[in-house]
């Protein structure tokens, strides 16, 4: 648990649902700074399809809360061209699945123009977009596409698993002078936690040991964090000391924090929802085995998704999804228990 | 332009409707005791659109749908068994539970799917039309979409090559007048999405959507000229939907007034069109009730067929992701 | 309408227009003998468009450029030694080097690029129309896109929003009649581009884009609405390009005849409007020639800066990815 | 080397270019498959900007070779669309860098169709695409971007190295009922090989083993084959005895070529022409510890681009893209030689 983290919770016994702590750093976002916008689709009159912009519209109104027509380029365009002039769009792709329709403005546009322009050109764009599976959705709005974002040089990409998280990732991208990627987690929207009222950043890049452990590393983000805990409760009784590293950030990747820990633990696995196959999870074990090849004991484990699209049906959705119940499994087979 | 419907059309667009305004009935009502898992997208207010434009369908004639999917399905042909089975993520759906309602489809009867993306429809119609045009045997394709959805770039680039190719397509644009919960005021500076049609070099009709015969007339037009090979039209069926964009709720919604939503109940495109029918003494009110006691009956029979039916077994989690 | 141009003016577009293609020329002979790496998107022949429009914007108005960018930068005030510069891939390039042709820019005269994306360019001008609307100073974007570009679903979604927006914006179309090697009638059933415009709700305009009066014009009244919280417009300007779509070849192409080259020559830009403003008496040919001769030197002068400039350490190889 | 390229090298000496390999297959795709067709930006008159459709045109028809507007979710669609429906389109996306343009209908329609309607629909489509830098096209005409499809389930993906697999990856492609994409490369247009004049396929899912060596594994594709080679040489001189893998097929992946070379050679890299991080090469360094850690007397290295976006300015390009002495270097660090 980070400094920041731990005073707060001393300080502050509110607790917020992670919607409530979206809506809340939104809030700041446009109180704090006169040029920053919320631009998307039924972001305005309806708060958006998850609510967590509700109310904004009334308070700050709709030049700076902005319905668009569906047209998922169109608005990282405004983005991006807003941003390249003076203004700090925040952006909102409603589900990462939409990606698709407007990945040359995010890749092409968004993540190379300060590059191409010899750096003349500032993106401060935070996008908030929303991930995962879990709410039968099926295949086109349950994606977890981070790795597409995490390969392309000019973003960053932060994923909270808390309402405390959610809300000063938001405050911190909307400060960053770089194009953010925000995705949150549609199964999380109603989990309460601490959230302070006043603003607060976290910092891009900085991971977050949530649980200290000895003898076995989980690096996972989003809200795997939560199985991973309950993974992690159910290991010690086997004897399996685990630590829990939240990522936070995707990119950039605290890798510090990942190897100190694997160094101490001598055996790790990642765990993420995303497809297993080229999902971050390879990059993760990559760096691992990379940087800590003599103290690992074991092959570092990958805990994802099958190969397989995002099935519909519950029955089929349960066993796709991954749980603590999966990731105690892979930790006990990796070490033969 | 194409002949007046004969009776026994007029009866089939009638039968069409009712079969998809109680399937959405029941649908609905399913949902909100929570039987069914995920998104609903009901089509309840928009039924003579699809029973207009169906009714001029083959199996071997391919449409593309939306979200708002199963009015689609049922006007070309689908069957309550499977369609509640998928409804509800059992191994008998017609995708086997993997698709659910967002993807609801049958190949055998020319469905190329519901789609979770909205836009992504009509670019893959073009696909279908170009197959049908290669193959020439007279099949077309139909590709409809939200008022929405025309503000996407994919249909700008679909109406624009199948123009170009002369394609045997239509463009039926269901304008309900709202893109979620964002009314058309809000998300486009025109009144008649048929005014985009002279932008690519196509004819753009505007037809009262909830008047099946008027939709009949002239999604039969466009169709006689799409496989005449005088390529596509855009037309554009202005309607309404009864209910809340996801879900049952009609009433009480704060992006819409009550007011207007009874208006556009006024012409309830079935009890306008089953009062025309008893006009022109082609059904009365026994046999119109016959026929939706009847449709109800086989709702139920479908919906216990689905509950019946098994899920999927964990075991076939990965199969169908290739050939 | 926009007043008509003053001499000043005039003299301006002339000076404007023969920088173009006196720097496009030379770039031309230049990457022939090797000298500029990767892609080369020349603008000879389109000279009016650019000078035409440009002619009413300060630094403080944006424009969004393609591929074939240079042209737009010149007129934007461009100077010749950081263009060759970057072309060359040096330090001293307006990119450091980073960039090279179909990503040149400046921030500093309101030119967000070129663009090696075709159809990039709309939505991103739409963001900086915004930024203008807020901040409400009277300034306004300009997006440049060609024939082919129209075709992209991003000019549709950009269009769309402008015009739901009202933004202080001119959508310049310069349809040059070919996308690469493939002629306007086979890439969409349309002979004007304009003709799209009134599916977005604002007005199309077609243009001759070999007469820079008549873009000029065009592009004032465009400007003045946008500016007046009018709306955006699509102003179509028919052109021609002499080359080819990559390099200086202009005859014996297999995909258009010389004979089409020839006619279009026949109306060269800079050649038609020496004649008029000889005839206004506004420019004689010796004065004419002088500003040419003043502008191959500077062209020279520029690409001596660029051959003397350094190219960039490898070390700054990861510098500018992050603020 | 396969058995089929050896037996084909022995009774044919032809040798062709790349770019004339891609034409000769794509010609015997339409001459063999009455239902194909090519479909793509300038495929038509102008035979692609790479040159590699000439003549097919003239010889099939503007029914079967078809220019299209500058509309790639349009082509993709149709492509999609035409599959489902009965006909076995090749689709041509000029730049691969493109593909931003049409993503959803690459990774939410093309991918899924099939699993999304429980195995009714077929999409038997082959995409041609050019990856790769090194020709000073700057940052948006020289990406390898083959991790964003490699991680979709339902898509194959291959990229050749030579000649020969390019005419046989692309029979294979065009023969195979699902969609496979086929990113081609750049710099390698010219390249010359031995290509028999017969129709050929090679199988999807099998690397090939272009140099054996004992004591270590390169495990590479595309044009860094070419790279690895010349690297394998170098090293030869230190006494290392590089196997190098050509994976030829991404996804599927030959896993077990790979680890049976590792487990004998016992050190291994991966070298990509794609940016490092969150690339293939993070997938493949996993699977090698997964699956033979205790083979492994050195962390898996991995070559591959720097974080920033391609540059321009052939000073930049050429520090920017791997080749032979930096894998060298690589190796020799690893090594700690
Ligand atoms: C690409 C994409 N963007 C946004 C959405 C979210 N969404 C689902 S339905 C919908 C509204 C569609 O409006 P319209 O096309 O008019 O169809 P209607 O719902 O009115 O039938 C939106 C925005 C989506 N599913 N796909
Ligand atoms: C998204 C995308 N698709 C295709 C290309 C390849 N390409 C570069 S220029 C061009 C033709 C553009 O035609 P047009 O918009 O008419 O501009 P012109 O070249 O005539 O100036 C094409 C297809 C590209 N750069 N980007
Ligand atoms: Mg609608
Ligand atoms: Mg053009």
């Amino acid at each position: 648990m980070s400094q920041a983290q731990t005073a707060a919770q001393a300080n502050e016994t509110r607790e917020l649902p992670y919607v409530a702590a979206i809506n809340e750093a939104v809030r700041t976002v446009l109180t704090e700074q006169p040029n920053a916008f919320v631009a998307g689709e039924d972001v305005a009159g309806a708060g958006s399809v998850f609510g967590y912009y509700r109310g904004l519209l009334d308070e700050f109104g709709d030049g700076r809360v902005v319905d668009t027509p569906i047209s998922e380029e169109g608005i990282v365009g405004l983005g991006v061209g807003a941003a390249a002039t003076g203004l700090r769009p925040v952006i909102d792709i409603m589900f990462m699945d939409f990606m698709g329709e407007c990945m040359d403005e995010i890749a092409n546009q968004m993540a190379k123009m300060r590059y191409m322009f010899g750096g003349s050109a500032s993106l401060p764009i935070t996008v908030l977009t929303m991930s995962g599976a879990g709410m039968n959705m099926a295949a086109q709005h349950s994606q977890s596409l981070e790795v597409w974002l995490c390969h392309l040089p000019g973003l960053k990409v932060v994923m909270p698993s808390t309402p405390y998280d959610a809300k000063g990732l938001i405050i911190s991208a909307a400060r960053d002078d770089n194009p953010v990627f925000v995705a949150l987690n549609k199964m999380s929207l109603r989990l309460k936690g601490p959230v302070p009222e006043e603003s607060y950043e976290i910092p891009i890049g900085e991971a977050n040991v949530v649980r200290e452990g000895t003898n076995f590393t989980i690096v996972t983000y989003s809200r795997m964090v939560h199985e991973s805990l309950k993974a992690a409760e159910e290991l010690a009784a086997d004897g399996i000391d685990v630590e829990v590293i939240d990522l936070r950030s995707l990119q950039p990747l605290d890798t510090d924090t990942v190897i100190a820990s694997v160094k101490k633990t001598q055996r790790a696995a990642v765990v993420h929802e995303a497809v297993r196959f080229a999902g971050l999870g390879g990059e993760i074990a990559a760096q691992i085995q990379e940087h800590a090849f003599d103290y690992l004991d074991a092959p570092v484990a990958r805990v994802g998704a099958p190969f397989s699209p995002v099935p519909f049906s519950p029955a089929l959705e349960q066993s796709y999804v991954p749980n603590a119940a999966k990731i105690v499994a892979e930790v006990r087979a990796l070490l033969g228990a | 332009m194409t002949a007046q419907p004969t009776d026994d059309v007029l009866l089939d667009m009638h039968r069409r409707m009712v079969r998809i305004r109680t399937f959405e009935q029941e649908a609905g009502k399913l949902a909100e005791d929570g039987k069914i898992p995920g998104a609903l997208h009901l089509y309840v207010g928009q039924e003579a659109v699809a029973a207009g434009v169906m009714t001029h369908l083959s199996d071997r004639d391919w449409i593309t749908s939306t979200h708002r999917g199963h009015g689609h399905l049922i006007a070309k042909g689908g069957e309550f068994g499977p369609m509640f089975a998928e409804l509800f993520g059992r191994a008998t759906g017609y995708c086997k539970g993997k698709g659910g309602s967002m993807h609801i489809s049958n190949m055998d009867l020319g469905m190329l799917g519901a789609n979770g993306i909205v836009g992504a429809g009509p670019p893959i119609a073009v696909g279908a039309a170009f197959s049908c045009k290669t193959q020439g045997e007279g099949h077309a394709a139909v590709t409809f979409f939200g008022d929405g959805a025309s503000n996407e770039g994919s249909f700008h680039e679909a109406a624009n090559m199948a123009a170009l190719y002369r394609l045997p397509m239509v463009f039926v644009c269901e304008n309900n007048g709202y893109g979620e919960y964002t009314p058309q005021a809000n998300h486009q500076a025109i009144v008649d999405v048929a005014d985009r049609a002279p932008g690519y070099g196509m004819p753009g009709v505007v037809v009262d959507g909830m008047d099946a015969v008027a939709v009949y007339e002239a999604a039969g037009e466009a169709l006689r000229r799409a496989r005449a090979g005088e390529g596509p039209t855009l037309l554009e069926c202005k309607t309404y939907r009864f209910f809340d964009h996801v879900g049952v709720r009609g009433m009480g919604l704060s992006y819409r007034t009550d007011e207007e939503l009874a208006e556009w109940q006024q012409r309830d495109p079935i009890a306008l069109f089953e009062a025309r029918l008893a006009e022109l003494e082609i059904l009365d009110a026994d046999r119109a009730q016959a026929v939706h006691d009847e449709t109800l009956a086989a709702v139920r029979a479908g919906i216990e067929f689905a509950e019946a039916s098994p899920l999927p077994d964990p075991s076939v989690l990965l199969d169908d992701v290739y050939a």
